[in-house]
């Protein structure tokens, strides 16, 4: 079990490294693609078996679809050779080292991190964690399930004004 | 209201009638302040009969502090009420003639109202705060009656120069009185002297502050270092040098003196030093005088130098003379040789009014000549004043001298520099008339000068009379006390008129028939160069004081706090605006860093505790 | 009494009233004109009343309780001080309002008339106000108007950047002074609650509630907060430009009357309530008054202008009240009072006569004056009396004041202690002011007459407030047992 | 069997260097991909703290955790889409993605 979660989060965590790295955005994007799957399965080796899902469906399968689908509207180029900014790279590693230090001072002394992930019993409730969640989700969190509700509305209209304004504004332009 | 409060207010009221009413028509206004000067010097003669307070007004009285407008008659009171009501009187009756053309009449005429006013205020004062009350308001009206001719600039210099010295002499008068009021809690000269029988007082705080009051009389009545004004007061018309400059102003610091003759005997030191600075003063103005071409300069300067005897004899209050104290008879020689100067330095000054307003305004001396035969009432009359100035046996000027004299008799050195005085006194004074009135004229002017009117000759009469009768006994025998004026011993009276009758002599043979002055002496015609000397001590002090205040005013104070505050406020602004860069990745950063520090902060809290 | 308007809610109220009213559209002159007639009549009324019934205890008493937990009373009242500064500020909003022009500036010139009433409304307000809370808030109240006058309506090039400087300087000085003020009201608040009403703070008959030495930090602020409003010696240099830019009628009104706050301030919250505080700080007190008395006196000498000398002149006779109020003696606390009085109309009355040659002649500046006495009689003459009663000539009511603060500081002085020592000194100021006081004069009416020679005397109906201040003058000089007759009972209760 | 400590270690480092991309990388589509792992990271923490909640390796009894998390990538989701849409607009206004040339928002 353990080996499996090596393996996913390597996968993880180089992929992630590619999306940054990466000159053309077009390979970053599906780097993100892989990453974000190997998340999934991270999520599955604890057992989460919705989020796991959720993450593939929503994430991996509609966001990144449109990135790559604005990638190529937009078609960007890939990045040419412009001077490295030199001040925002130092700057940059220093707070991402100081970051990783920082954590790995805290989880050092973090006890109750060290119990190990234990195999859950046949049969366990958390095995149908979907019907759960759905539950709770539509019990507990009912209020906050129909603000989402809207909020996703909200952002369909935003989407669509502002691609609308925007034709509107090139006209203004000509 | 009590006549003594008539004679105080009458003046006052004509000054107010005639800037409210009669401005418009000099003539009414000119009348006005003649009757009111008329009947003043009436009442006083009513006055002269009953003696002590005669009523009083509470001006002002807060927590402990009672001032009040209190009016006494004593000795002193008597002899100078009259002489200021009188040659008021004479000098307005003058005025109607000199100002005759004149544009400002109305406000010429309301100025005497006020310095009446004023002085009678000081001579009827008996505390010390009312009497610096009129101090200053004499001040103000000379101010105003120099300034007459305000379009002229010297006349506007002079009466403000005339104003500020007599302030400086005020500051003095006014930290005098301050220190003794701190001392005994008494204002009042009454009060004063109980408050001095009762206790005796620290003598250091009591010099200092006689020294102060001193210097009160030194700013009125021009002692030497304050002296500087008076020759330039002559700019104001002559009636006006006549009262205030002759008689009755520039004696208000005698006056005082005399009233607290009990003071100055308490404070040695400040004596001493009243009759060195009176001295000085004396020989310093009679050298000047013998230089000066200017009428009215010379006879200025002679009224300072009279001064200055007047107030060394004031000085030796007190003094020990030859066993027995000579206390107040001392200062009464100085007032009885105010007394007898008021009349004939007022006559000499009329007269020179007379023979400028005859020379059609010409003051001097060398354009003139030959008057005599012109002019003979006026020149007869200047002559006798010029005699009794001399101190010439039957006159006035003589009995007086000798009074100051024999005060000054113990102290050889102040006795020799009288002698010298008296000498110079007579030299430059017959200098004045053998110029003036005798040899022959000068002048287109001077020879179609002719008798001044009747309105003026009368004046000039009248106190001739006085000039010659004031040195009997009769005259001054009811405000002075014959037996308490010093007499002078052996061969001093027949030294003194010897001396008078050589500088006569001396004078006559030097400049009959001269047309310049053979003596130059360049340093007292200059008046000894104390006034360029003042003048740089003004520009330096106070002008160049000003400038470095208004400098640091400006750099230190304006410039280092007010401005500097307000640079560092705009620049702490800029500095952190730099922070505001549109940037993301700058945000991003800063965000960042501020998470970390945060974390690293929350850390040290959790793993201290 | 209170319940019912008193005369002292009303005197406020009424420039309240008309600012709103001109505010709104009414003529800005003629409304203003008949708040400064009614607001003199009672101000009249309430000093005549006053006086009959002695100055010690309060008058006109009204209070609304506007907080309970704080206590804040809108509460008002007239002793004797404060009968006197009421009067003081109606004769000068008076003068100020008549002496201004139909058409003050370009526009419609109602903010003009606006400014004018909050500033007397501040004033007044600020003079009777009982409690502490709102005797800081109206005096706020004047401090905007004050700037915008200054700012539109003033003269001279930097006449806006002048404006800034005393608006920020005020600010600077009340904010110093609130914190003074509310450690003032924590600190003394009796221990039922916290409470705004300044007779609740005074401490009582037995030993003050307060150490000598918390008082002492606590009079500090207040001291310095205070003698900035009334530019006391180092925070003095906003005074002169801003008077010297502003118009005549504000000028009239912050010299004359808004400066006073600072000293009532001292008089009636700082020293009764913090006596140990003020004898700590006495020495450097003195020291100040005297940086005020001479050196800004020689400051005034060098000036060229006369709005700048007259603006360094007003400075300066704040160190004899300052004088005053250090002799800590009934005669010294009266003499300042009535100093307030008499400086307040003398500036007030040199102030209006500045602004009308500004308008006259096209110069201030003295070396291109000269001999303007004769073609302006009148302007000559009154001119004469301001500067000499500003001198301090007797008759006029400064000289009467200035020698009983003098007396006051020797009041049983047996030997020279640093009071007496510090009003020798100050004495000299006498002569400062007699030079520069003359200087000025003699240049503008007396002498040769090199230019402005068609200027016109000034017009019959503006001189109305000009006699009548003269004529107030007087008569207190002549009989200034009027206004002391308030102010030592007011001390004894102190 | 993996600890929790790893599992925060890992989500960790994905959000380093999500947080890197987005300091260091120019292109704003980058930034915005970033964006989305740093989001995720935090989405494996909640998970993970839920899966280690019961204690000795056991999963929390309630499962607010999941609702949580579901309830931050629906809202990520709606965000992308607006995001995007902005910078369509953005790109077509300015005709460029670089974050360098975007700072009107200067001081």
């Amino acid at each position: 079990m353990s080996v499996l979660f090596y393996i996913f989060s390597a996968v993880m965590l180089v992929f992630g490294l590619m999306v940054v790295l990466n000159r053309n955005p077009v390979s970053s994007a599906l780097s993100l693609v892989v990453s974000f799957l190997g998340l999934a399965a991270l999520f599955i080796t604890l057992n989460a078996y919705f989020i796991g899902v959720i993450q593939v469906l929503v994430y991996t399968g509609a966001v990144m679809v449109l990135f790559i689908f604005i990638i190529m509207l937009l078609d960007i180029k890939k990045e040419q050779r412009r001077d490295l900014n030199y001040v925002a790279m130092g700057g940059g590693i220093i707070v991402v080292l100081a970051l990783i230090s920082q954590l790995a001072i805290l989880l050092g002394d973090f006890v109750p991190g060290n119990q190990q992930l234990a195999t859950l019993p046949e049969g366990s409730a958390v095995h149908q964690d979907v019907k759960l969640v759905g539950e709770a989700v539509f019990t507990d969190f009912n209020f906050h399930l129909q603000l989402l509700g809207i909020l996703l509305l909200v952002a369909t209209v935003g989407v669509v004004v502002l691609s609308r304004r925007q034709g509107r504004a090139d006209r203004s332009q000509q | 209201m009590t006549t003594a409060f008539i004679i105080l207010l009458l003046p006052l009221l004509a000054a107010t009638t005639i800037l409210l009413v009669t401005r418009t028509r000099p003539d009414v206004s000119a009348y006005v302040s003649v009757i009111s000067a008329a009947v003043c010097f009436l009442l006083t003669i009513v006055l002269l009969g009953d003696n002590g307070s005669v009523g009083s007004f509470a001006w002002l009285n807060v927590g402990g502090l009672e001032l009040k407008i209190a009016l006494e008659i004593t000795g002193l009171t008597k002899g100078m009420i009259l002489v200021v009501t009188l040659v008021g009187l004479l000098v307005h009756i003058f005025s109607l003639g000199y100002m005759k053309d004149d544009a400002g009449k109305a406000r010429y005429f309301a100025g005497l109202s006020l310095f009446m006013f004023s002085m009678t205020g000081i001579v009827l004062a008996d505390n010390f705060a009312m009497m610096f009350i009129f101090w200053e308001l004499v001040g103000v009206s000379s101010y105003l009656l120099i300034g007459h001719w305000f379009r002229k600039n010297s006349a506007a210099e002079a009466s403000k120069k005339a104003f500020l010295v007599n302030r400086i002499g005020d500051f003095g008068f006014m930290a005098g009185i301050l220190l003794l009021w701190g001392a005994t809690g008494e204002i009042s000269f009454s009060g004063l002297g109980q408050a001095l029988d009762r206790e005796t007082f620290d003598s250091t705080l009591l010099n200092w502050a006689m020294v102060c009051i001193f210097c009160g009389a030194v700013g009125k009545s021009a002692q030497v270092p304050l002296h500087v004004w008076l020759p330039d007061a002559m700019e104001g018309p002559t009636p006006v040098s006549a009262l205030i400059h002759a008689a009755t102003m520039v004696a208000a610091g005698v006056f005082m003196l005399a009233k607290v003759t009990f003071l100055i005997a308490a404070a040695p030191v400040a004596a001493s030093v009243i009759q060195h600075v009176g001295a000085l003063t004396a020989l310093v103005a009679a050298l000047m005088a013998t230089q000066q071409s200017d009428i009215k300069k010379i006879l200025a300067y002679s009224t300072l130098s009279q001064l200055g005897y007047m107030v060394m004899a004031v000085g030796f209050s007190g003094f020990v003379y030859s066993g027995e104290v000579i206390g107040v008879s001392a200062s009464n020689a100085g007032f009885f040789h105010l007394y007898t100067h008021a009349f004939f330095k007022a006559l000499l000054f009329l007269g020179a009014g007379a023979v400028i307003y005859a020379c059609h305004h010409e003051q001097d001396i060398w354009k003139m000549g030959g008057l005599l035969r012109l002019m003979p009432v006026t020149a007869i009359t200047f002559l006798i004043g010029t005699a009794a100035l001399a101190g010439l046996p039957p006159l006035s000027g003589f009995w007086s001298k000798d009074a100051v004299m024999a005060a000054a008799q113990n102290n050889t050195l102040l006795l020799v520099v009288g002698a010298i005085t008296a000498f110079l006194t007579a030299f430059y004074m017959s200098r004045l008339c053998t110029i003036v009135f005798f040899g022959k004229s000068r002048s287109v002017a001077a020879r179609e000068a002719s008798e001044v009117p009747l309105v003026m000759r009368v004046p000039l009469i009248i106190l001739t009379l006085g000039a010659v009768l004031a040195g009997f006994k009769f005259a001054y025998g009811w405000f002075i006390n014959p037996a308490e004026l010093p007499h002078p011993e052996g061969a001093l009276p027949l030294v003194l008129s010897v001396i008078g009758v050589a500088g006569i002599v001396a004078g006559y043979v030097i400049y009959s028939g001269r047309d310049k002055d053979p003596i130059r002496v360049k340093a007292f015609a200059r008046k000894f160069y104390i006034d360029e000397a003042y003048h740089l001590l003004v520009r330096v002090f106070q002008d160049g004081l000003a400038y470095v205040a208004k400098v640091v005013d400006q750099l230190l104070i304006d410039g280092l706090i007010v401005r500097g505050s307000a640079r560092f406020t705009s620049g702490m602004g800029s500095l952190l605006r730099g922070l505001q860069g549109g940037n993301l990745q700058s945000h991003a950063f800063l965000f960042g860093l501020g998470v970390i520090i945060i974390i690293y902060l929350i850390t040290i809290t959790i793993t201290s505790r | 009494m209170s319940g019912q308007v008193t005369i002292i809610e009303f005197i406020i109220t009424i420039p309240l009233v008309i600012a709103l009213a001109i505010g709104c559209g009414g003529s800005g002159r003629g409304l203003a004109l008949f708040a400064a007639w009614a607001n003199l009549l009672l101000g009249a009324i309430v000093f005549a009343v006053v006086l009959a019934r002695g100055g010690g205890d309060m008058h006109f008493q009204s209070s609304h309780i506007l907080l309970d937990s704080p206590e804040l009373t809108l509460g008002f009242a007239a002793d004797g001080m404060s009968a006197i500064l009421v009067l003081l500020t109606v004769i000068v909003t008076f003068c100020a309002v008549r002496i201004s022009p139909q058409q003050p500036g370009k526009g419609s010139g109602r903010l003009y008339y606006v400014s004018l009433m909050l500033i007397a409304a501040g004033a007044l307000g600020a003079f009777c106000a009982t409690d502490l809370f709102f005797l800081y808030a109206f005096h706020e109240l004047a401090l905007i108007p004050t700037f915008l006058m200054i700012g539109i309506y003033g003269h001279g090039r930097e006449k806006v950047a002048t404006a800034w400087k005393i608006t920020i300087y005020l600010g600077v000085g009340s904010l110093i002074l609130l914190g003074g003020l509310i450690a003032l009201y924590v600190q003394l608040s009796p221990t039922g609650g916290l409470t705004f009403d300044i007779s609740k703070l005074a401490p009582g008959p037995g030993d003050h509630p307060l150490s000598a030495e918390t008082q002492k930090w606590i009079f500090l602020p207040l001291l310095i907060g205070f003698g900035i409003l009334v530019s006391l010696f180092p925070f003095h240099s906003w005074a002169a430009p801003a008077y010297a830019c502003a118009p005549a009628p504000v000028a009239m009104l912050h010299a004359g009357v808004l400066k006073k706050f600072g000293l009532y301030g001292i008089l009636r919250v700082a020293m009764p309530l913090l006596p140990e505080g003020f004898d700590a700080w006495k020495e450097l007190l003195l020291i100040l008054l005297l940086g005020n008395i001479i050196y800004v006196g020689f400051v005034t000498i060098s000036q060229r202008y006369l709005d700048r000398m007259l603006g360094h002149s007003s400075v300066m006779h704040m160190g004899y009240i300052f004088l005053g109020i250090a002799c800590c003696n009934s005669i010294g606390w009266g003499g300042a009072v009535l100093m307030m009085f008499a400086h307040g109309i003398s500036i007030a009355l040199l102030f209006s006569l500045c602004g009308s040659l500004r308008a006259r002649l096209d110069t201030l500046e003295f070396t291109r004056l000269g001999g303007l006495g004769a073609n302006m009689p009148f302007l000559a003459v009154t001119f004469g009396f301001a500067a000499f009663a500003s001198i301090g000539l007797p008759g006029f009511a400064n000289f009467a004041s200035e020698i009983t603060i003098f007396f006051a500081a020797f009041r049983e002085a047996g030997e020279l202690g640093s009071l007496q020592v510090v009003t020798i000194v100050a004495l000299w100021g006498v002569v400062i002011s007699a030079v520069y006081m003359l200087r000025a004069y003699r240049r503008i009416f007396q002498g040769e007459c090199i230019g402005n020679l068609g200027a016109a005397d000034l017009e019959r109906e503006a001189r109305l407030p000009v006699v009548l201040m003269i004529v107030i003058l007087l008569i207190t000089g002549l009989f200034p047992n009027i206004i002391l007759k308030l102010v030592p009972d007011l001390v004894g209760t102190l | 069997m993996p600890t929790l400590n790893e599992y925060l270690m890992v989500s960790g480092l994905l959000f380093a260097i999500g947080f890197a991309g987005v300091l260091m990388r120019r292109n704003i589509i980058i930034i915005f991909m970033c964006l989305e792992m740093m989001l995720s990271a935090a989405n494996l923490t909640l998970v993970a703290f839920w899966r280690f909640g019961g204690g000795n390796g056991m999963p929390a009894d309630g499962y607010e955790a999941q609702v949580l998390v579901f309830f931050v990538i629906a809202v990520a989701a709606a965000e992308v889409a607006v995001g995007l849409a902005i910078i369509v607009a953005l790109f077509r206004a300015r005709c460029t993605v670089h974050v360098e040339d975007l700072n009107s928002m200067k001081g």
